[in-house]
């Protein structure tokens, strides 16, 4: 399941809401991982773009990598604007015993951060300023270059 | 024709081009001072699938879009 | 912080207040993990002993660990009995970036099943059966034997 | 005197014992059937810091705990 909210999202009801949604589901571990907007570099907060049919081709494909083995993913993403302590970003992971949890959740917000169509700007003084230093090119970027 | 959508920071309206292949749009876009910095990182995709080469054909009505590097969560 | 809960957890709950009290404290990444019972084996449940002055030393001294990395653990479990698709353990990782509470959660969870000083029972057909095939032996034990 | 407990699932009721080490303490607890599968596979604690060998002194009051395998989550 794949969750796009305008602005920020409310953290204790998708965490609670999820977990709900599994109960009966015989899932031994359940591992969300929650990324709340840093102070930092005097930003007043963070906006996003999002491509959203890759966004959910990316995500159908994981799903199904779950899937093989015995586990479910879910994810959040806001679009738009984020401010400062407010969260933008949920994925979860549930599977049957933890080991696979534990691996999911880590390979799953690592590839997130290299793969999924979503673009990050600091809101400063206003402006929306592209992340361009903490961005990443998709593997297989700069086929159109000389 | 074929239409080209420049997606996230890259500020630039689409296009419509007359071209049978990524090879001619490489050869257009490479002119384009605007598109300078973004082309060496951009992922491409036609019609929501992400390409690794140059070599597709593409027909009528396919949508090509340049994704810059990205930086969710 | 270590919280220990007579019977089953109340998992929204847990996660909404740690989520709250860190809600200012400049974390990027929070990560919770929530075990909770699965049904397998017949089983109706399953039940807790804890030894609490040995918990409480080994959570200060992962505690210290993740403050050397400006990171910190929370962590909640049941004593008692916890029914299936109850939960009865929850720890949470907060880190300023996501790396750090990746691998500390794993690593965390990890030590937590060899070494935490609690001891497992099945619920079947009304008798508590120690759960001896699942159960690690603490690290350095057996020093007593021939 | 030093107090020895038995932890989780060993249904054993506390021993009082006049002792000075942990190399007394082994000897008379493997002459106890009742223990013979724990000792094996068990950690020893002394007042609540776990020790890796016999050698430790004890002194008056000291309380030791066996703790079996452990199974949190």
């Amino acid at each position: 399941m794949l969750e796009l909210y305008e602005g920020s999202l409310d953290v204790p009801n998708i965490l609670k809401r999820w977990y709900e949604e599994e109960a009966q589901s015989n899932y031994g571990a359940y591992i969300p991982f929650v990324g709340t907007v840093r102070s930092e570099n005097g930003i007043d907060g963070l906006s996003f773009d999002i491509y959203e049919p890759i966004l959910k081709s990316w995500f159908e494909a994981w799903q199904q990598k779950a899937k093989a083995k015995g586990a479910i993913i879910k994810m959040a993403h806001s679009k738009g604007d984020v401010m400062l302590h407010e969260s933008s970003y949920i994925s979860a992971v549930f599977s049957p015993k933890r080991r696979v949890a534990l691996e999911f959740i880590d390979e799953f917000v690592e590839d997130f951060k290299a793969s999924a169509p979503i673009w990050k700007y600091d809101l400063i003084d206003g402006k929306r300023v592209y992340a361009k230093d903490r961005s990443t090119a998709i593997k297989g970027s700069g086929i159109l270059g000389k | 024709m074929v239409r080209v959508e420049f997606l996230g920071p890259i500020q630039k309206e689409p296009l419509e081009l007359d071209i049978t292949n990524l090879n001619e749009l490489a050869k257009i876009l490479q002119d384009d001072e605007e598109l300078k910095e973004w082309l060496g990182n951009s992922a491409v995709a036609v019609n929501d699938t992400l390409v690794s080469s140059l070599e597709a054909p593409l027909k009528d009505g396919d949508k090509i879009s340049l994704l810059p590097p990205v930086c969710g969560g």
